[in-house]
């Protein structure tokens, strides 16, 4: 969480975080700050940072402003981060995007790495990543078309737009891809309104749906509603298993670490950046993690795996 | 793609309105009691994220609903003993402190999320309560009589409250003092009583609506509200101060909201439309304002601090 | 022996000394009158004894011992009850629930209106007090409400009656019932405290009276060795006209006429019906009639704020202005004189000058280029605070802390800038002391003199006489005569008032 | 000194509501030392901080004055969120559509158009109160829902770069807004942008419109009685529709302001109005109402709010302290001040009374009508 006062992830030996700060030289120990408009313990966008960089093979000293939904408190914080002389700093939002245009050139031994994007403004000192949802939403789906009993399936989800879209889209098309299967989309109209989202799944509910997704952090209101009627879920952007360790099918995850590794060495190497980077299956920034606890039908696991293989080497089109 | 109107459709939308019209309810029917003695609160919504808060912490470490519901009741009583002295004994500006109080509680719900529990976790969800026999009549049964305890609660708290206010002796002090302090004190009903007493219930009230909220839906998140208790106090001009009143703007707001649903899962709403969709609940409450409204004068002394001086 | 002595009343507020060792005193039985100008302090000292402030100085001796009455809720139960000045009404409450209001109730917590309207006609019967305990106050009528809070008083069973201007506001007819219930009141061996400008009232009920000036008491009498000149003179400090001298002018055209003037009422009840009349220039016609038989209709539909019903016509100088909004027909030479002051007249909170310049702010007298000139604002409204002796420290006071006849005066010097064609005045000198009626009057006559066309519009039948050309008697939202002023009496007009018509000349 | 004293208690409880937030930090392991620190540091630490904190005012200056038109019209407004968003709405599409307008067009341009969104939206609520006797309180509250509806449907529909189209990516944003609309600076080297100066000026402006034009004249005195208003000839219904649609189109010139002094140079939404207005439609309120009602009042109100919200930042990025905690401490703040207000009129008044005949002080009074009586 936000609350600790400096954090220090991916210890290598056994030393106890505490003193790397004083004993080790500076040179070994990477300051980094991430600004985040969400918690970073919010079991999707924000989290799924977080425990990247908690995955880094590195020291490192991270500084966490987090919640920052406003684009000029971002702004602020992503400038005194930068005047602190933090080496790397995460824009963890693309809305970030205009004031960072603004502030990269002006800190030029900075790397700012900021995202979702799939380019990097032509700042050179800006690298970029994006996700492939689209990939991970058509596993999903394929999934859930092998899941559903009624043929119904309900998707949930804020604002069409973003991220959201592109999960939601390649899941509607995994799931018609496989089968007879009627795929519903609601977009409530709004991120933060959990009521309207629950009951936006129980809409679905109403139309004979046995199988539902959905993006955005409000969707907690709408996993309860799966729980309460004994629905499948799937999740995205990070493991939602622990919301209903029956009822989760599988999540799609981002692990960001692997291109945040990617950055970190070209920055080793001189280069601070003017690089977007993709998380997807096929790099392993996109990765399904399935729920034990959930018994799929037979064949469902092979046919996602399938369509992993289809969408690594090229023969399955995801939509996007 | 499915129709609208077959009977199991238009039951699951009537009672998915009925859901969501409860916390309003529950929270436009307490700020009625207060506007009603003279006292507005802008801070329904932060109250309600509190109570929220703590209920759903309680029901998650106790698994206990009812427990729940009372730790909401109870912050709300805390908070309306804040708002008392402030808007009683301080005789501070009212709307002003109620966003004093909006801002508390969204702010320190989250950071009470934050230090107590961190990433989401489901708690306890209320159950629906089938009354019995009531509850077997066809349609209207399975619409309007599958709830939490807390939406007949809430609906029960209508005639409750419509009585209180017109028949009991508190309830003539409220109107009293709502209207003119002055005549209600200089006959002796002393009108800081009189108002801390409808602020308690407004605020307990504002309370259990939080813990509607989230214990409907088993799981909290920072601003749970989204907005929702400012919504309840415009709702209470939409029912011109009358409790039934507030009822008919609850339900046609929630329901207004279940229809769009219902219409965007049946792709009867195309998605490119969706925004423009979300607007109705908002813009039928208006217009069923200006078709409806007739003059209906506000509470003379709503939001004037009382002093003899 | 008094059941009431107030010994050496001092009260401060910031800037005024209210009462200044003030020393008064009420017996059992008897009608004890406090009389002053706008300001004197009168007010003040009743709110003293009634608990609702605390005095700087002095002492309040009730039934023979010291007491302390630090709430309303104190004097009720001292037998102490009060008729405010500005109604304690709550409006949205039936007659009964505002009578019960913090009664204690034996069936808690329901409070037993059965018993408490039972009650109430029990007392309506034995006073003469005829209230409906069912009803909801906002629709009685202002006399009505005047009873309703002497039975809230007599409910509590006061022993002492407070009544702070009970008449200002009442029909003449009105005032005769009141003051029957009050001697019935006295007979039973209460003791009242009455205040009142209206000086014929005061000689006729007052068993002794004080008179209070600037906050202290400038003496007593009773009506037997007193006379109304003597009073008004103890008041003001100087001697004051009661009856207006009206030299005779030469009347012009009509510049205002109403033609065939009908218009619904708030109750949707028909308030003017069929009215017709002329005002010609150097004239005052004067509306007499009982209040609510559509005086306050006409007045405000020639105004422009209300709509008359069709057929009408209001001609100003000619003119149709029934189109017209209120700004049009003000700019054609329109002044009105509304009829309640406070809430028609001034904006309470706006400065004295402010108010002064409400109608013809944007004129190009106190604009320049889009922005106020003040200095010419500052002239202008000096010049009338001086012209029309308006008693104001400064003319950046808020209006609201004047006294009545002064807020008055200041209405009336804005309305009769700019030479005003026709003057509609409603009730110009309700509740205005005498010092300030006298002026007012005044003005009103040298308006006259000038050419405008006045309508008169006063329940104050001695204003009517003394100063209208001619008087149109209303009554049920007709004119059942119009009567040159030479022919009228009070008689005559008070017959017509009640509705008796006879043939005039 | 009873000045002094009278002056000291606004102060004192400001604070106690600051040691409030220190026991908040220590009882979350922060050092409220360090706290201040960082506060004041973020707010004031340096030319470019002491900018951000003049910037982060800005809407609140705008809105603030907005609001005083309105609550001296007796009129609320609640809408300054949705007045915001169309202005900021309508600005966007001129710019977008005739972005090759010279700057020294362009800028004034985008600004009026932002004037006039905010307006539209401010006349709505202002004409439904006065033609149809709809409570102001609950139609600016509902468009406020509209429009951020509408936002969302504009930024992901009509508005939407047509890069995040081709891309797929479909970030609800508008392409880069051309340069010619930017705000320029006003003090070399620091990014003080030009919205600063037009705040203060319309501050300014909004006091010179109440208390020295005829049109205030008439608003104030509807304000303060629309029954003497009426008599005088003084159209209330009118007046009140000008009211919100002048204090709206001081919003929508914020909203203006927000996008072409925003870094970003183009209008993003995360699906909220707070994620682009930053509330400033109710941190306004607050403003206005902590400056009295007054418009110059307001900007110092707004500044200090403006540095409340920027030292927040700070705390958060240094102290490493919940973001929440911030926004809870905000609200202390505006509790305790405002509870203190009748405790210091209290006091004022006993020290008067004492001092008997001194000549009596006419500062305005804060209309007590004006928060939301009458439908
Ligand atoms: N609450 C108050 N605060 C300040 N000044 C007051 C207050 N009440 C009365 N005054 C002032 O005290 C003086 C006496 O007022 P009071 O109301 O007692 O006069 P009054 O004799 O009743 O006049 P009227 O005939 O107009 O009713 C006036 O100058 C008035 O302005
Ligand atoms: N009640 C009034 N009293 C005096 N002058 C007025 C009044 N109403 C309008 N005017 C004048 O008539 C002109 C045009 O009238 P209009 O009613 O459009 O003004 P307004 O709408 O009240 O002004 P604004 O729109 O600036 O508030 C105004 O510029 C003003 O000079
Ligand atoms: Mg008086
Ligand atoms: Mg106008």
């Amino acid at each position: 969480g936000a609350d600790e006062v400096s954090v220090d992830v991916g210890i290598e030996d056994e030393t106890p975080s505490g003193d790397s700060d004083d004993s080790e030289a500076s040179g070994d120990t990477l300051t980094m700050a991430i600004v985040a408009p969400s918690a970073s313990d919010d079991l999707a966008f924000t989290q799924s940072m977080i425990d990247a960089i908690d995955a880094l093979d590195r020291d490192i000293d991270l500084q966490v402003t987090d919640g920052t939904f406003v684009v000029d408190d971002a702004a602020a914080a992503i400038r005194g981060y930068a005047e602190d002389g933090v080496e790397v700093i995460i824009a963890h939002g693309t809305q970030f995007g205009g004031p960072l245009s603004e502030i990269a050139p002006e800190f030029p031994d900075t790397t700012f790495i900021w995202g979702t994007s799939s380019d990097t403004q032509g700042l050179d000192n800006v690298f970029a990543y994006y996700p492939a949802a689209d990939e991970g939403g058509y596993v999903n789906g394929v999934l859930a078309a092998a899941v559903t009993q009624t043929g119904n399936i309900g998707v949930i989800g804020p604002v069409e737009a973003g991220d959201a879209v592109a999960y939601i889209n390649g899941f509607a098309k995994g799931a018609e891809d496989s089968g007879d299967v009627n795929v519903a989309i609601t977009y409530t109209g709004s991120f933060s309104d959990v009521a309207l989202m629950a009951e936006a799944a129980q809409a679905h509910l109403s139309n004979d749906v046995d199988v539902l997704t959905g993006s955005s952090q409000a969707v907690v209101g709408a996993v309860g509603v799966a729980s309460e009627n004994g629905v499948a879920w799937f999740g995205t952007q990070a493991n939602q298993t622990s919301l209903d360790p029956e009822l989760v099918v599988a999540s799609q995850v981002y692990h960001w670490e692997v291109v945040l590794e990617e950055m970190l060495a070209l920055r080793d190497g001189g280069t601070l950046g003017g690089e977007a980077f993709e998380v997807n299956l096929e790099n392993g920034g996109l990765e399904i993690e399935f729920n034990d606890g959930f018994e799929l039908p037979d064949g469902a696991r092979d046919a996602a795996d399938a369509a992993i293989d289809g969408i690594i080497d090229g023969s399955i089109d995801t939509g996007a | 793609m499915s129709d609208f109107f077959t009977m199991s459709i238009l039951v699951a939308t009537v009672a998915s309105g009925i859901r969501l019209a409860t916390p309003y309810l529950l929270a436009g029917l307490g700020e009625t009691v207060g506007q009603r003695s003279g006292v507005l609160n802008l801070g329904v919504d932060g109250v309600m994220q509190l109570s929220a808060f703590f209920a759903y912490w309680t029901v998650l470490e106790t698994d206990n609903l009812i427990l729940g519901s009372f730790v909401g009741v109870g912050v709300g009583l805390v908070m309306g003993v804040i708002y008392a002295v402030i808007t009683v004994v301080l005789q501070a500006q009212q709307g002003i402190s109620g966003i004093g109080i909006f801002l508390f509680g969204l702010g320190f719900s989250d950071l009470m999320f934050r230090r107590q529990v961190g990433t989401p976790k489901p708690a306890n969800q209320l159950p629906d309560v089938p009354i019995p026999l009531l509850s077997d009549i066809p349609v209207i049964g399975e619409a309007l009589f599958e709830h939490s305890w807390l939406t007949y609660l809430a609906f029960a708290m209508v005639p409750l409250l419509a009585f209180m206010l017109r028949k009991t002796t508190f309830g003539m002090n409220i109107r009293a003092v709502g209207e003119n302090p002055q005549a209600a004190d200089s006959l002796g009903v002393s009108v800081g009583w009189t108002r801390t007493y409808a602020i308690l219930i407004g605020n307990a009230m504002a309370g259990l609506a939080g813990a509607a909220l989230v214990l409907e839906l088993g799981i909290f998140q920072p601003n749970l509200t989204a907005g929702l208790g400012f919504i309840a106090v415009a709702l209470v001009y939409f029912g011109a101060w009358r409790p039934a009143g507030v009822m008919s703007g609850a339900l046609l707001y929630g329901l207004v909201a279940a229809v769009v649903l219902q219409w965007k899962a049946q792709g009867i709403i195309p998605r490119s439309a969706s925004d423009i969709a979300a607007m109705a609940p908002a813009v039928l409450t208006i217009i069923a304002l200006v078709v409806l409204a007739g003059r209906v004068q506000a509470p003379s002394a709503l939001t004037r601090p009382f002093s003899r001086h | 022996m008094s059941m009431l002595e107030m010994r050496g009343i001092t009260k401060r507020f910031p800037g005024v000394i209210a009462n200044q060792d003030v020393d008064f005193d009420v017996r059992a039985g008897e009608v004890h009158t406090l009389l002053g100008e706008n300001g004197a302090g009168k007010s003040t000292l009743m709110k003293i004894l009634f608990g609702l402030y605390q005095p700087d100085e002095g002492e309040v001796i009730w039934q023979g011992s010291p007491a302390t009455i630090t709430s309303p809720s104190q004097a009720i139960e001292a037998g102490i009850g009060m008729v405010h000045q500005h109604f304690m009404l709550v409006p949205t409450l039936t007659v009964a629930e505002n009578v019960a209001l913090g009664l204690s109730s034996g069936r808690a917590p329901f409070t037993d209106l059965d018993a408490v309207s039972e009650r109430i006609r029990e007392i309506s019967d034995q006073h003469g007090l005829s209230v409906d305990p069912s009803v909801d106050v906002w629709r009685l009528s202002v006399g009505e409400r005047q009873r309703v809070e002497i039975m809230k008083a007599l409910y509590r069973q006061a022993e002492l009656l407070v009544l702070d201007e009970p008449t200002a506001v009442l029909t003449p007819q009105e005032v005769d019932d009141l003051f029957e219930i009050l001697r019935r009141m006295t007979d039973e061996g209460r003791g009242l405290i009455f205040i009142s400008h209206k000086l014929h009232e005061v000689m006729a009920l007052s068993d002794r009276i004080t008179v209070l000036r600037n906050g202290r008491v400038s003496g007593h009498t009773t009506p037997g060795e007193t006379s109304r000149e003597e009073l008004a003179a103890m008041m003001v400090g100087r001697a004051v006209k009661l009856t207006p001298d009206r030299p005779p002018v030469e009347t012009g055209d009509s510049r205002l006429e109403v033609r065939s003037l009908s218009v619904q009422g708030d109750r949707g009840t028909r308030a003017v019906d069929d009215v017709s009349f002329d005002v010609k220039g150097g004239e005052i016609l004067g509306i007499a009639g009982v209040s609510g038989n559509g005086q306050r209709e006409i007045a405000e539909t020639i105004a422009g704020l209300r709509t008359p019903l069709p057929g009408s016509s209001v001609l100003l100088d000619g003119t149709d202005v029934l189109p017209m909004k209120t700004k049009q027909r003000r700019d054609l030479g329109l002044a009105y004189v509304p009829e309640e002051r406070m809430k028609d007249g001034a904006v309470g909170d706006f400065s004295v000058s402010e108010n002064l310049i409400l109608v013809n702010h944007d004129t190009a007298e106190f604009t320049s280029s889009g922005l106020f000139n003040f200095d010419a604002i500052r002239r202008h409204c000096s010049e009338l605070v001086e012209r029309f002796a308006v008693k104001t420290p400064t003319i950046d006071t808020p209006t609201s802390s004047l006294s009545g006849g002064n807020i008055q005066k200041v209405i009336i010097a804005r309305e009769l800038t700019g030479n005003p064609g026709v003057l509609i005045a409603s009730q110009p000198t309700r509740g205005v002391d005498i010092g300030s009626a006298e002026y007012i009057h005044e003005q009103l006559i040298a308006q006259r003199d000038r050419g405008t066309a006045t309508l008169l519009i006063s329940e104050d039948l001695d204003e009517v006489l003394g100063l209208s050309d001619r008087i149109a008697v209303v009554f049920e939202g007709r004119i059942v005569a119009i009567v040159d002023a030479d022919d009228a009496t009070r008689e005559n007009i008070g017959l017509l008032m009640a509705g008796v018509v006879e043939p005039t000349g | 000194m009873k000045r002094l004293l009278g002056a000291s208690i606004p102060l004192l409880a400001a604070l106690i509501a600051f040691l409030f937030g220190a026991v908040m930090l220590l009882a979350i392991g922060a050092s409220p030392w360090e706290g201040l620190k960082a506060l004041l540091d973020g707010a004031f630490g340096s030319a470019d901080r002491l900018a951000a904190t003049a910037i982060k005012a800005t809407p609140l200056v705008l809105v603030g004055a907005g609001i005083t038109i309105a609550f001296r019209t007796s009129v609320v407004n609640i809408g300054g969120e949705g007045q915001i968003v169309a202005g900021a709405l309508l600005s966007t599409s001129v710019a977008l559509a005739v972005p090759d307008l010279p700057a020294i067009i362009l800028v004034p341009v985008v600004l009026v158009a932002g004037l006039i969104g905010g307006a539209i939206v401010g006349a709505i609520p202002g004409a439904l109160k006065a033609y149809a006797s709809v409570n102001e309180i609950l139609s600016t509250i509902m468009l406020n829902i509209v429009m951020v509806q509408l936002m969302n449907y504009l930024l992901r529909g009509p508005l939407i770069d047509p890069l995040e189209v081709e891309a797929g990516t479909r970030i609800p944003q508008t392409e880069r807004l051309s340069d010619n609309a930017t705000l320029p600076n006003i003090v070399p080297g620091v990014r003080l942008h030009l919205g600063v100066l037009i705040a203060v000026l319309a501050a300014i402006a909004v006091y010179v419109l109440l208390w020295r034009t005829p049109t205030g004249f008439r608003l104030r005195a509807v304000g303060h009685s629309p029954d003497a208003a009426k008599a005088a000839g003084i159209n209330v219904k009118r007046n009140i529709t000008t009211a919100l649609a002048l204090s709206g189109s001081l919003g929508g010139l914020a909203g203006a302001i927000l996008v072409f002094g925003s870094e970003g140079q183009r209008m993003v939404t995360d699906g909220s109005s707070a994620g682009f207005t930053g509330s400033a439609g109710f941190n306004g309120i607050v403003a206005a109402l902590f400056g009295g009602l007054h418009p110059l009042w307001t900007i110092p109100s707004s500044f200090l709010f403006g540095a409340l919200l920027t030292g927040a930042t700070n705390l958060q990025r240094v102290l490493q302290v919940p973001a929440p905690i911030a926004i809870a401490i905000n609200g202390i703040v505006v509790i305790f001040v405002v509870s203190s207000g009748r405790l210091r009129e209290k006091i004022d008044r006993m020290l008067e009374a004492r001092a008997e005949f001194d000549d009596t002080p006419s500062t305005p009074e804060t209309p007590a009508v004006v928060e939301g009586a009458q439908s």
